[in-house]
């Protein structure tokens, strides 16, 4: 089911996030990222754990194709159904084909389904938001609206009508998870940008000459992206959440490609019957994936933060 | 002032009053039936425009009809099916056919409506007109057996009524036997009617009917429940007082309630729960070969590649017909394959089997390798998706690649009526069991919706229509074997099996009747 | 006087875990506080002050605890003292006041609640008297109409009356010492002087300890008995505050008190003994004020207006019905002032907070459009071309401005280096990175930053370098006019004092004119030529800085003059 | 008070007919053809075009939108095709089953997600804060149909602990009198206590699915807001005045982080409301969500729209309330409103 919208919209009074007294020091030069990187991932284990599984995510979906032990589309009905072994590691599925192939291979399918979906809405909603928040007036109103109006509408409801009405292949699914999301991150970036808008370092920006879209480019976005970051990792997640959803009532990716989603709603009516490994893998690949993406978004933030860096 | 200790009495006294209440439906409970299905009935007239499926069983235990199919004993046991050639009478006491043939003059049985009027021959007509003029499926299925035009029906008097024949034909008699020409209360919908001749809004939401159930409550979308009409006139009293019929839509639910003994009967499991629960022997189930009824693979013949008949062969010589089964279907359903001489008989197997190298050599003999797509209804998804995703890999084998396209419920429709498809997967089965009604409604020439390969063949259309109205047996066999000779050799649609209509029903559960309409039949039914 | 001490701080050492090991904000430091005894500790950001007192009331943030030390209070040791034993003392015989009072009270209950929870905690009243007590409390500290501000909250309140409220919850338990943790930085001059005779007046009162901790030396010479002088974390000196003012004895004291600007030293004086920071070089060469393109003052506003229309009060549904309420006039944030900026001039802008002047250098700098009014820059009405286009014209480059909160004003993500070459990369001459790194280089040279600084994020930079970094930005370009919108509020006064000279001899090498606008009229003495003392939008006086800050006509003047606390000279 | 709430309906008004529009075209793009689908099987050409008449689907899409309009204001939602019924009788016997089963699945959610928030909040950076981020990711991870077959299989199938999944109510059970359409109200209406157990068995394990879900965004969002509040001058005064922690964190801290916490809470009602299209079918519930998925399945434009409509309103209606919380928890907003 779609990303329920994991809102995460900033406090909206701004109660200066700042701990108490804790002491400003004079900080020895930046070190290097991956230095950075590296003291982030001590400091907050379950952020090492997320970079972890995002490694091994992003790896499936590059080399996944090549090196999964069976042709993740062959079938082989004699060998229908067999529960997990040595010759399947994850079992085998109704048509006999390798459940572990299938689970490796639909990672690139489902992985770029998440990317993609966050770009596009990181593109729409976000510099939309962005605009609204900065230049205010009629822009503010209109982006307002469009915003109300797809919130007005039972998201999932929303998703299923785009991808009904245009057909259901992956780039329709990725345009409804964009669409269904454009809200939040509408309501995020205008938040933000409308406090940047007159910030001490806006109104230099105006003294040195910069033009009003390229204080937007310049100063305001490049600061606004932490925040950002941690909203994108969490829609990575409900992408493929609702490619999952739509696949159960029919209207998911096409057949035979695999894809997590599809796997799963394939699968749920065999746990009945006892089959349970045919929906279990594919949700655990979900889950861990999704799971790691949620957690990426703090991660992220430390990493984009200069602040963080010292 | 209600002090806490006369609010909690009070509180207490309330669940006994409330449980004895249970207590009389807990009586019932043995005489009750709680059936899941995946989706009821969206309204009470089986003849109104737009019914679903669900509404024949409302039809056919609802609402008594002249004639009905004779219980026939299943071959494997568990329960009873019907014959095509052989009827009861329901409403007729009994009936003769004139020394001409033309006609047909029925004796009404002195049965009541629930209303507790008496059913009379004006009831009968007013009914009858009602198919043959309301339009949609109603009045397409009563012009499938010659009953075409409300002249036909006659009042002779209270207590007879006579159909005349326009043409000699055979399925008029197994017509008056399908769930739509049901006999209404006239006087009660004409009253209720509020000026629409056929009251369709009125019958839409009440029955008016003289059948074995009324019914008690019905909330479209969560269950139905019918309650026993005790004077009922037509049959045997049916043991059962009162049936639940509740929408469960998850298949693995209903499943689940199955097998914890919390649903008595439970209808359209996917294949593979039914095998399971026949394995397990826990319940029973019991599948009766639909008659008439074929899973096939139409390729289109008007636009596409398969115009070539050496491909459309090449698909039949190599569909994995047994993987098909085995994986799809699992073992529920009878193969079509490997068939020896045509017989008098549908469905029935072609002189096709699994054979890639016969396939790839006609493939190549009609211009090597292409690409193409196949169509199948979401609908049905849970036994089309493998077996389409079967046929993809089979046909890649010999050089033909197959896009596969799923498409949900209401655009197959639209799809289908294009006749652009290439390669379409779909189950038919028509409710009169003769092989020239089979091919009528797909591969003749009159083009219909299900003709979906879009077959032209004067010379089909003529034998087809010659088997109709074959004034007897010997012409008839002769046109039959005729028109499946051309067909098995022109192949516009691959057959792939005959798929089984299975239910599951708990141990104590006796009586089942399989009915052509293919929804639950509660009259028989036994409990306990 | 060696009266019994009552609080006892001996040898404690205070230590703040971070990413680079413990980390010792305050070092072995020894403090003591007798019964009735007003102690000022004072020092500089980082200095160690604030933790001193959150360690006594021991509310230290998790990262920190008291390494080593006792803190006896009246016989008791609080470092030993367990958390149910502390709790009882907070409150009852310790409470603290904090900087930024709206920021203290919980915003969403209403501040008569906020004193009964501090009551009922600590049994000084029950149920029913919690009310009565509250607004005896609210009484005590001179509130006008107790009962009905009893019900406010604190966004009703202006900051000195929040002020007000938190001393009452603070004194509500009667207690025995009183922390005032910076009460009155951010207030106005006036409400600053009222809050800290009304703390001083209550404290004398009861016969409670105060420890007052400041970074204005001048509040502490005149409000405490005894001074503690910290630097990074140590005590350097330990005084009466009349010796410690008339002999100070510690160099870091001494340079102190030159730096803090008062009557009677010139800017020049500030420091005097503070280690040469501006470049021996910087300070000889003097250029003539720019060539003018005409005669007559650099830049000229007439009857200069700002309007800010008042909230739409009617709803528009009431708009709608035409019932709403009678259009109230647009609120004039400056009422048609006039003034000139002769060239090579530093023209001062006074006022108190809201009277309009950072609106006044807005308008001038061209950031934002006046309602009406002239402004003419060198000949030309600049006031008439829009502030959104105004950054393509010519002019723009001659008008600069530094801001008053150095942090706020540099790009996070942008390296020093970076903020400085902006207006150079947007509207300078300057072509190719390695010609821009020079330039770059020679700026931070010019204004004192260490080289290698200049590739650190600001983050990484103190709050002096940082103010350093926005001074070199604002004269990248050569500007005729630079706006100094309070560029040392925010900054510690030794830094301040630095700071201020810098300025200074930029102007002279360069040959710019100043609007040096600010609330602290003892920093104005020492930087302008002219003065112009602002009030609710509109000038009270106008005159050269000895005539306006030597004997002030107009009452209000006068009246800012005499809320400044100087030390017992 | 009554201003603000003035001037969000008129704010809110462009966006509902922004919906109202969208929905219309929406269902209109889909490519089924409903006359077709509701012809039924055999169905001639002839019959099809009779059934597309019969809808008005033939005339010219403004006619079609104006007719449309013109019935909405008469507040007639049209006749689903799938059931047969008014749309509003549709509707009307289904939402309260929506609802009910949102809003146990929300308190359950909150009741589980808030302290979980709070204590990751209070203990920042201890293992408590990993396990409370961890627990609640763990449980947005899952596709909720997944989620609620699973628990189907365990707790019905295997173990038997909960009742069948039949629907809000067992099968035998005698449905209350309807006064709010919510079972668990109205049997304690009627004082009926074994009804009200036997729907309370019902409703656990399809609201067990939805919290689980919604445990995430919860969580996350009360930490993130408890952080700020627990860092702001205020908290450190209650501190430094002797209050108990209980009071510092509960009556200071914990209110004034409810702000934004309870804008997530209604976001997140308004999509559960929707989105548990995905529960209902698997738990057979009579809910508005699967009866709209059902309707989109088959081109039935009548449901779509109404359906869509409704939680357009609920929508608004729960952002007002929303509103109206917020100007009792925080004064700010309610004087400046």
């Amino acid at each position: 089911m779609n990303d329920m919208a994991k809102v995460e919209p900033a406090p909206a009074q701004a109660i200066p996030a700042e701990p108490a007294p804790t002491l400003r020091f004079e900080a020895p030069p930046s070190t290097s990222l991956w230095a950075h990187a590296r003291h982030i991932v001590a400091e907050n284990p379950v952020t090492g754990l997320a970079f972890g599984l995002f490694a091994l995510i992003l790896l499936a979906a590059i080399f996944g194709p090549s090196i999964v032990p069976y042709d993740p589309l062959a079938s082989n009905t004699n060998a229908a159904l067999q529960a997990p072994s040595r010759a399947h590691w994850f079992g085998t599925d109704q048509l006999g084909r390798d459940i572990f192939s299938r689970v490796v291979a639909a990672t690139r399918l489902d992985f770029s389904i998440a990317i993609f979906s966050v770009a596009l809405v990181f593109l729409m909603g976000g510099l939309a938001g962005v605009m609204a928040g900065f230049y205010g007036g009629w822009i503010d109103k209109v982006v307002g609206r469009v915003a109300d109006t797809i919130m007005a509408f039972p998201l999932f409801v929303l998703a299923m009508g785009i991808v009904a009405a245009l057909g259901n292949s992956v780039g329709n699914i990725v345009l409804a998870t964009a669409i269904i999301n454009f809200p939040l991150y509408a309501r995020v970036a205008r938040a933000e940008a409308n406090v940047r808008r007159d910030a001490g370092f806006v109104q230099a920006a105006r003294l040195s000459g910069n033009s009003d879209w390229r204080l937007l480019l310049t100063q305001i976005v490049p600061n606004i992206m932490p925040i950002m970051a941690v909203q994108m990792s969490l829609t990575m997640g409900y992408a493929i959440l609702n490619a999952a959803g739509l696949s159960f009532i029919g209207l998911g990716v096409r057949p035979p490609t695999p894809e997590w989603g599809i796997m799963v709603a394939e699968g749920a009516s065999f746990i009945v019957s006892g089959e349970w490994w045919i929906a279990f893998f594919p949700g655990l690949a979900l889950m861990i994936a999704v799971f790691c993406f949620n957690l990426l978004g703090d991660g992220v933030r430390d990493l984009v933060d200069p602040q963080r860096r010292n | 002032m209600i002090t806490r200790r006369t609010a909690i009495a009070a509180g207490l006294a309330a669940p006994f009053v409330a449980r004895s209440q249970a207590q009389a439906q807990a009586v019932g409970r043995a005489e009750t039936l709680l059936l899941v299905q995946e989706y009821g009935p969206n309204s009470l007239d089986m003849q109104g425009i737009g019914s679903s499926q669900p509404v024949n069983g409302v039809a056919l235990n609802c609402y008594d009809r002249l004639l009905r199919f004779k219980p026939v004993p299943i071959p494997g046991g568990g329960g009873n099916t019907i014959s095509m050639g052989e009827l009861e009478g329901e409403l007729a006491e009994s009936w003769q056919v004139a020394s001409d043939g033309m006609s047909c003059t029925f004796k009404l049985r002195d049965a009541t409506f629930h209303s507790g009027r008496k059913v009379t021959a004006t009831d009968v007509k007013w009914s009858l007109d009602r198919a043959c003029t309301i339009g949609g499926f109603a009045t397409t299925q009563m012009n499938a057996g010659s009953l075409e035009k409300p002249e036909q029906f006659v009042v002779v008097d209270e207590k007879t009524f006579r159909v005349d024949f326009i043409r000699k034909d055979k399925m008029t008699l197994p017509n008056l036997a399908v769930t739509i020409p049901f006999v209404f209360d006239s006087e009660l919908a004409i009253k209720n009617g509020g000026g629409d001749p056929h009251a369709k809004e009125w019958l839409k939401n009440n029955i008016a009917g003289s059948g074995a159930y009324k019914v008690e409550s019905w909330k479209p979308g969560v269950e139905t429940i019918y309650v026993r009409n005790d004077d009922w006139k037509c049959g045997k009293l049916p043991q059962l007082r009162r049936i639940i019929a509740r929408d469960i839509a998850s298949p693995s639910t209903r499943r689940a309630l199955m097998e914890r003994g919390d649903a008595d009967v439970s209808y359209g499991l996917p294949p593979k729960d039914f095998k399971d629960l026949l394995d397990a022997g826990k319940v029973n189930v019991v599948g009766v070969p639909i008659p008439n009824g074929v899973w096939g693979c139409y390729l289109n013949t008007q636009v596409g590649p398969f115009k070539d008949v050496r491909l459309r062969q090449a698909v039949a010589w190599v569909m994995p017909y047994e993987k098909i089964l085995q994986a799809s279907l699992f073992g529920r359903g009878v193969s079509m394959a490997g068939g020896t001489d045509p017989k008098v008989a549908w469905p029935q197997p072609f002189p096709y089997t699994s054979d890639v190298a016969k396939a790839k050599a006609l493939v190549d003999a009609a211009g090597g390798p292409f690409s193409t797509t196949l169509y199948f209804d979401a609908g049905n998804a849970t036994v089309a998706e493998p077996m389409a995703v079967l046929i993809k890999e089979a046909l890649a084998a010999i050089g033909i690649t197959v896009e596969i396209n799923k498409v949900p419920g209401a655009n197959f429709r639209t799809e289908i009526a294009k006749k652009t498809n290439p390669m379409v997967l779909n189950r038919f089965a028509g409710w009169l069991d003769y092989p020239d009604y089979y091919l009528f409604w797909t591969m003749h020439g009159n083009n219909s919706i299900f003709n979906i390969a879009a077959y032209q063949n004067p010379a089909l259309d003529k034998l087809v229509d010659a088997a109709r109205f074959a004034p007897d047996k010997a012409s008839y066999d002769a046109n039959v074997i005729d028109f499946v000779k051309l067909v098995e050799n022109e192949v516009p649609m691959v057959p792939i099996n005959q798929p089984t209509h299975d239910v599951a029903l708990q141990k104590a559960i006796g009586g089942y009747q399989f009915q052509p309409c293919r929804e639950p039949d509660f009259r028989y039914l036994t409990k306990g | 006087m060696t009266a019994v001490p009552l609080l006892e701080i001996r040898n404690l050492t205070v230590e703040f875990a971070t990413r680079r090991g413990a980390v010792q904000a305050v070092k072995s430091i020894d403090v003591s506080v007798a019964k009735g005894e007003t102690v000022a500790i004072v020092g500089e950001s980082g200095s160690g002050k604030s933790v001193t007192s959150y360690a006594v009331v021991r509310i230290l943030d998790r990262a920190g605890r008291v390494a080593e030390g006792t803190i006896s209070f009246s016989g008791v040791d609080l470092v030993a003292a367990d958390e149910a034993q502390m709790r009882d003392l907070r409150g009852r015989e310790i409470s603290m006041i904090f900087q930024n009072p709206r920021a203290a009270l919980n915003p969403i209950r209403k501040v008569g609640k906020q004193i009964e929870d501090v009551l009922l905690q600590h049994v000084q009243a029950t149920r029913a008297t919690a009310k009565e007590k509250a607004v005896e409390a609210l009484t005590k500290v001179k509130i006008a109409r107790p009962e009905e501000r009893y019900d406010a909250y604190p966004f009703e309140l202006s900051g000195g009356m929040c002020q007000r409220v938190v001393i009452a919850l603070a004194l509500a338990c009667q207690p025995q010492l009183l922390i005032a943790d910076e009460p009155t930085t951010g207030l106005d001059v006036t409400t600053q002087k009222a809050v800290m005779d009304l703390i001083v007046e209550l404290t004398r009162e009861r016969g409670m300890s105060t420890i007052l901790i400041t970074h204005d030396l001048g509040l502490a010479a005149a409000y405490c008995d005894k001074v503690v002088v910290m630097e990074k974390g140590k005590v350097v000196e330990t005084a009466l505050a009349s010796e410690i003012f008339r002999n100070p004895q510690h160099p870091y004291t001494r340079r102190l008190m030159q730096a803090t600007p008062r009557l009677g030293t010139s800017l020049a004086d500030l420091l005097l003994d503070a280690p040469q920071t501006v470049p021996a070089e910087a300070r000889t060469a003097v250029t003539e004020p720019k060539p003018a393109a005409e005669a007559g003052p650099l830049m000229q506003v007439e009857n200069l207006v700002k309007e800010y229309p008042r909230a739409a009060t009617g709803a528009l549904l009431a708009k709608l019905m035409g019932k709403a309420e009678p259009e109230k006039p647009a609120f004039r944030a400056v009422d048609g002032i006039s003034f000139s900026i002769a060239r090579g001039e530093t023209l001062g802008l006074v006022g108190e907070s809201g009277c309009g002047k950072s609106t006044t250098s807005m308008m001038v700098t061209r950031l934002i459009d006046p309602s009406g009014g002239k402004i003419i820059f060198d000949g030309t009405d600049i006031g008439a071309i829009p502030a959104k286009q105004f950054a393509a014209s010519p002019h723009r480059r001659r008008i600069q401005m530094v801001f008053q909160d150095p942090t706020d004003s540099l790009n996070p993500r942008f390296t020093a280096e970076r903020a400085i070459a902006d207006p150079i990369m947007r509207m300078g001459a300057v072509k190719g990175r390695d010609a821009l790194r020079a330039r770059c280089e020679d700026l931070a040279r010019l204004v004192g930053l260490p080289v290698e600084l200049i590739d650190r994020f600001p983050h990484q930079l103190s709050g002096g370098q940082k103010a350093r970094v926005g001074i070199a930005r604002a004269i990248a370009l050569d500007p005729d006019l630079v706006i100094l919108d309070e560029p040392t509020a925010a900054l510690d006064v030794s830094v301040q004092a630095v700071v201020l000279n810098l300025l200074e001899e930029l102007k002279g090498r360069l040959g710019m004119s100043y609007l040096f606008v600010s609330h602290d009229l003892n920093v104005v003495r020492l930087l302008c030529d002219r003065v112009i003392v602002m009030k609710t939008g509109s000038i009270v006086e106008e005159g050269t800085a000895e005539e306006v800050l030597g004997d002030p006509k107009a009452e209000y003047t006068r009246e800012l003059l005499t809320a400044i606390p100087h030390p017992l000279l | 008070m009554l201003r603000m709430i003035g001037q969000r309906l008129m704010t809110t008004i462009p966006s509902v007919i922004g919906v109202i529009i969208v929905t219309f075209l929406l269902t209109r793009v889909l490519p089924g053809d409903t006359a077709a689908y509701f012809a039924g099987p055999a169905a001639s050409p002839q019959a099809i075009i009779e059934i597309r008449s019969k809808l008005g689907l033939d005339q010219p899409l403004p006619v079609q939108f104006v007719s449309y309009v013109t019935a909405l204001v008469k507040g007639d939602l049209g006749t689903s095709l799938t059931t047969g019924q008014p749309v509003t009788a549709d509707l009307a016997a289904r939402l309260p089953a929506s609802a009910e089963l949102t809003l146990a699945g929300l308190l359950l959610a909150m009741a589980v997600a808030l302290p979980l928030g709070i204590l990751a909040a209070v203990k920042q950076g201890s293992w408590i804060d990993h396990l409370c981020r961890v627990v609640a990711t763990a449980g947005v991870s899952l596709p909720v149909f997944f989620t609620g077959l699973l628990l189907v299989y365990v707790f019905y199938f295997l173990l038997g602990w909960s009742p069948a999944p039949l629907g809000r109510l067992d099968v035998f059970a005698s449905e209350p009198p309807r006064v709010t359409g919510l079972l668990l109200i109205d049997t304690l209406l009627a004082r009926d206590f074994e009804t009200f157990r036997g729907a309370f068995a019902q409703l656990i394990l399809p609201a067990v699915t939805l919290a689980i879900f919604s445990l995430a965004p919860i969580t996350r969002m009360t930490r993130a807001s408890m952080l700020a509040v627990l860092g702001a001058d205020f908290v450190r005064t209650a501190r430094a005045s002797g209050l108990t922690n209980r009071k510092v964190i509960g009556t200071y801290a914990f209110r004034n982080a409810m702000l934004p916490v309870v804008t997530t809470l209604g976001m997140v009602f308004s999509f559960l409301l929707g989105a548990n299209v995905l529960v209902e079918k698997v738990f057979a519930w009579p809910g508005v969500g699967s009866y709209a998925v059902e309707a989109l399945i088959a081109s039935d434009y009548a449901p779509i729209q109404g359906f869509v409509l409704t939680m357009a309103i609920l929508y608004v209606a729960l952002n007002l309330m929303i509103d109206v919380l917020y100007g009792v928890i925080d004064p700010r907003v309610r004087l400046e409103g």
